[in-house]
């Protein structure tokens, strides 16, 4: 990889984090409402795996999407006026935290019915398949996703019929308050895939360089072969679940534990080891950020909310 | 104009919209290789072949959930449901994505995509197998509900839906397939949301739809030899649910029975007797009346299970009831 | 007397039928260790233990599925939803399976379970997680639909609905978990399917429910400024619907109006409407007024989700109106 | 086994086929209605299992239940009244065909909605569970069933909480007219369970003795271990899905094949050569079968319709 591009994975790292940062704070101040899922001490993940595709590549993911939506190249100003509720939002003001998506960005939602996107993923690749195009779907859940009965199905299904789509699991360990063991009859989610015939790694999602060699195999693969690709991404979330968790379900000791392993501190080691780059165009780019975020905020803030008559829009087509 | 039954109305605007559109693709369980459960898509996999007949596992999240997720790509997929019970097994899909998806992403997606589904009872299928859940389907904002009742409807509303941009839930009557009508020669379209009268009168208005129409129409000839005249008009769509030609043939008659076969409570009359008592007060005579299924799971003993749905009697004494 | 919250009534139910009968457990996701997502079960974990808290993976089939296996069998399970949507995720569990088992086996099975679901928009979720599907679930005979309005009677009804033999689902509504009422001290039940005066008055009548009956009685304090008397006729139960207290108010009313939080085509002011007319029609002075949801998904910003939703001021809007 | 429980299975399994065959021929003449999925080719399977069980094991199947009906000592009476819809079929003319069970045999149904009954079977091992006692649950499902999302939550289930259920997989090749192989991504389906870490087998499903042999150390180990058991049965159907089914999906001379292979035929080839019975005392059999069935129809038409008040009856418990 390109230094520039290795200083934008930096870029776009730093980015998802600030954001989320500053949408907690104005969460707490009330000014974003519902549920808000922070992707903080996940990073790495969407980073990597997202700068390993295509633009042509699909990506769709559950609520969690902040991250992802910034990475396909949604700006921060619609992400943060998504979460506002502006008209000037991603999704106009009506999805919020859980719903960004961009048709233009390849992006294909946050969806908050757990492991309920999984199907529409395969029929996004089914789409492809008749398109007669080789577009490989990223899909993206949690461990706890692999519990329901949408999974099941649309592994299934994306095996029998050679659909391309890479299914991602970001194991963060819990699906919200129960780790994986009390919840999955295998601790290492990857096992699952074996009960589909599908090829299947795991990889340090802690580690975006790692993460987006990984994906890079496994598109790849899926492109060349017509045949979907099972990654497991072991990582982990530094946050609540969602705003409002009581974290009763883990110790601080194991949250701190994982956050030596910062996917950002990580990285900017490996950046100055590898004398990519000095500390200091570093924590230009935090400065950066730092602006962009601001920027977003204002942004956010002072743009104006949906129209009343926005309400009664888009429930068709025709 | 020919005579043909329901099955080859709906088989043809399958045939004619796959022929047009190559975008058009059907999948669901036993649509290809078997040809269809009730016979619909016979032909169909010799003619197109397994992609564009999608023989599909046992699992109707994935059908609903591909069907979503093509749609959303530009294909134009008609997701078919062996019975409508077995939409409670794909209901988020139904009820909870296809009809959002447009809505919640500010417009960006949209999920041009039909889904065919057999209902009703009367077959001894059981309680599980034999319902006609439609109301609850038209509750839903972002969802069409679409349900006809004659051969020349099920033909020109199905190939209007299959150019729809909007999810629609498109519900046959498994018992109609061997209802005869004329059909139109050549391509033709009816438009989604319109209310139709199949059969005009001046004493009664019957409200119905689907399988309601084929006892109602059964009902009005009964009624003839009486010297009364029924007016029956059929909504077709139950979301939107265009309520004009109601309105038009109540405002007349000031009378009114609601036939359905689904269960009366929380049923279709239940919705179309509220909209007229709303819309049409002062024109009203007489409490309407509403026909529908017991309040039972239906059971799976014949004389049982008619005696659980609506018959032509009932409707005969409803508008003789609506009359006094 | 004393004076608690709908959280703490519905969690005192739950602990005093754990506490009298050994065969209730409460399975669900998050009930556990988490304490529950709106801390319904908080301590209860420590309390009861791991099995009669049990936490489960996010798998809606297999909570309410199992729920009815281990009531088959003797248990009496209490399966949680995190929220009703979910409920679409295992509606098959839900109107196809448990309501239908005591029937169609000829009443050799029992299905004494509960399904607690929490609904209700106004929070910003979206789309997908704010709705308010009541009427739905009211649809089919075999279930019973409970969703109480004030503290006392969530924990009187829930109690009856954990020792009743039939499946019952009980909806509460996500923000009423901190409005207050008194609730009578020591072990009580309250009977399913009887609907309650919640507030007497002679000029017009509410019918409402839930959410709907914290509005009303708001709307009602702003009427009585205006020197009306609105009588508000509590549901409490949507299956089976007990019309007596409402018919009853209404006869002396002759005006109505309907308030509900789910959408208004197909909801539950429909049915509520059609039972007025059908058993009361002599004693309509006014065509009845429906207030309910608009008919669009839920958006997620603040302003547009609240002007989707019924308010006050609807309400006293309407009950003017039907005594214009 | 002693000779009189062999005899006794194989009594069990004529009966089936008989039952079944007079079952289509009043079907054909319209006495009974609905759907009537015959068992015919698979009778081995049920017929072992059940054998294998103590009575205090529960069994719950899918719609094609004739067999398991008859097995757990429904009589044929009461399956052939419940077939004609009489009051005194074992559902009271309620259930039909695909709706037989009976609490006293510890027959926990017949279902209808493919693969739904299996989360309802970790239920009822749940209940056990919590009852203390060491109950099996027998929970057979077909092939297609495999593949649909009630599959995967119930055997998740069963395997974090320790339920003792045998999951027995029908394998009879088809669901409906889709063969295994266009429809799941596994040609052996046992291998589904090595998603769940659960311990697996496959038996030949047309030898009883096998069937049942597997049957009894798979229900050992569920009872010894409290842990769930998925057994294979490979299988075929020598008749249609349901009657009026086209059967364009499979040749003619491959159900001749599997018909080589007649469980029947089979078992009384094993009685003989063992010695076990001779042919005339299986001939006796087969006739005392004859009787029992020409009575069991003679019972179900000449049996009372249930009554029109009936229509209300067991709505509600309450
Ligand atoms: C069908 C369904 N059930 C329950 C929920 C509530 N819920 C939202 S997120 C979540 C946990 C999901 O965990 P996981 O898949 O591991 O993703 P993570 O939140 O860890 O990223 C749950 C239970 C839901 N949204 N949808
Ligand atoms: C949820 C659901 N979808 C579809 C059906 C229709 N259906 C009934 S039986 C069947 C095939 C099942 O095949 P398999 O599980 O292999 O069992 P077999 O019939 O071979 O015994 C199908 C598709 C149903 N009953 N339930
Ligand atoms: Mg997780
Ligand atoms: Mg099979």
């Amino acid at each position: 990889m390109k230094k520039d591009q290795l200083l934008d994975l930096y870029h776009q790292m730093v980015l998802i984090r600030r954001v989320e940062e500053r949408g907690a704070e104005l969460y707490q101040a009330g000014k974003i409402g519902g549920f808000m899922h922070l992707y903080i001490g996940q990073e790495a993940v969407s980073t990597g795996l997202i700068a390993a595709r295509e633009p042509r590549d699909r990506v769709i993911t559950a609520y969690r999407d902040h991250g992802v939506a910034l990475n396909t190249g949604i700006s921060a100003n619609e992400v943060m006026a998504e979460l506002l509720g502006k008209a000037t939002g991603i999704s106009k003001g009506k999805g919020g935290s859980m719903h960004m998506a961009s048709v233009e960005k390849n992006m294909w939602g946050g969806h908050a019915i757990v492991g309920g996107h999984l199907p529409i993923a395969s029929g996004l690749a089914l789409g492809d398949q008749y398109a007669k195009n080789d577009n490989v779907t990223i899909c993206m859940f949690g461990d706890g996703a692999t519990n329901i009965g949408y999974f099941h199905e649309a592994l299934n299904i994306s095996k029998i019929w050679g659909l391309r789509v890479l299914w991602v699991c970001e194991n963060n360990q819990y699906g919200m308050g129960t780790a994986v063991n009390r919840a999955s009859a295998v601790d290492d989610i990857r096992q699952k895939a074996e009960g589909y015939n599908m090829k299947n790694s795991q990889v340090d999602g802690m580690d975006v360089m790692k993460v987006y060699d990984a994906a890079r195999e496994a598109i790849e693969y899926v492109r060349a072969e017509s045949q979907p690709y099972f990654l497991e991404v072991i990582t982990y979330r530094y946050r609540g679940h969602s705003m409002g968790d009581p974290e009763r379900y883990r110790k601080q000791e194991e949250v701190k534990k994982w956050q030596e392993n910062d996917p950002i501190g990580i990285f900017r080691k490996h950046l100055l080891e590898k004398k990519t780059a000095s500390a200091k165009a570093l924590d230009e780019i935090d400065a950066q950020v730092e602006d962009e975020v601001n920027q977003a905020v204002e942004f956010a803030e002072t743009s104006p909310e949906p129209a009343l008559e926005d309400l009664f829009k888009n429930v068709y087509v025709e | 104009m020919a005579k043909i039954t329901m099955r080859e109305a709906i088989s043809q605007a399958l045939m004619e919209e796959m022929d047009r559109d190559p975008a058009v693709f059907i999948l669901g369980e036993e649509v290809g290789v078997w040809g269809g459960t009730y016979a619909v898509t016979k032909g169909f996999y010799d003619k197109y072949g397994p992609d564009r007949i999608k023989d599909t596992p046992i699992a109707e999240n994935a059908i609903i959930g591909a069907a979503i997720g093509a749609a959303m790509v530009g294909q134009r997929p008609i997701a078919e449901l062996m019975t409508i019970n077995f939409a409670f097994s794909a209901m988020d899909y139904i009820v909870n994505q296809a009809p959002k998806l447009h809505y919640m992403f500010g417009g960006q997606f949209r999920v041009p995509m039909v889904i065919r589904a057999v209902g009703g009872g009367g077959r001894q299928l059981g309680a599980t197998h034999s319902q006609t859940p439609d109301a609850i389907f038209a509750h839903f904002p972002g969802l069409k509900v679409v349900s006809p009742g004659t051969p020349e409807d099920a033909k020109g509303l199905l190939k209007s839906a299959i150019r729809s941009d909007d999810p629609i839930l498109f519900i046959e009557h498994a018992t109609m397939y061997q209802v005869r009508g004329e059909v139109p020669d050549g391509e033709y379209l009816i438009p989604i949301g319109k209310s139709k009268v199949q059969r005009a009168g001046k004493d009664a208005t019957i409200v119905t739809y689907s399988k309601g129409l084929e006892l109602s129409l059964k009902a009005a000839d009964e009624l003839a030899k009486d010297g009364i005249e029924a007016e029956i008009v059929d909504l077709r769509t139950l979301r939107p649910l265009d309520m004009e030609p109601v309105l038009e043939s109540f405002k007349k008659t000031n009378r009114a029975v609601l036939v359905e076969e689904g269960w009366k409570s929380y049923g279709v009359g239940s919705e179309v007797g509220s909209r007229i008592y709303e819309e049409a007060f002062d024109y009203v005579d007489a409490p309407i009346i509403r026909i529908a299924q017991k309040e039972v799971p239906l059971p799976y003993n014949r004389t049982l299970e008619q005696a659980a749905l609506p018959q032509v009697p009932d409707i005969v004494a409803a508008v003789k009831e609506v009359l006094k």
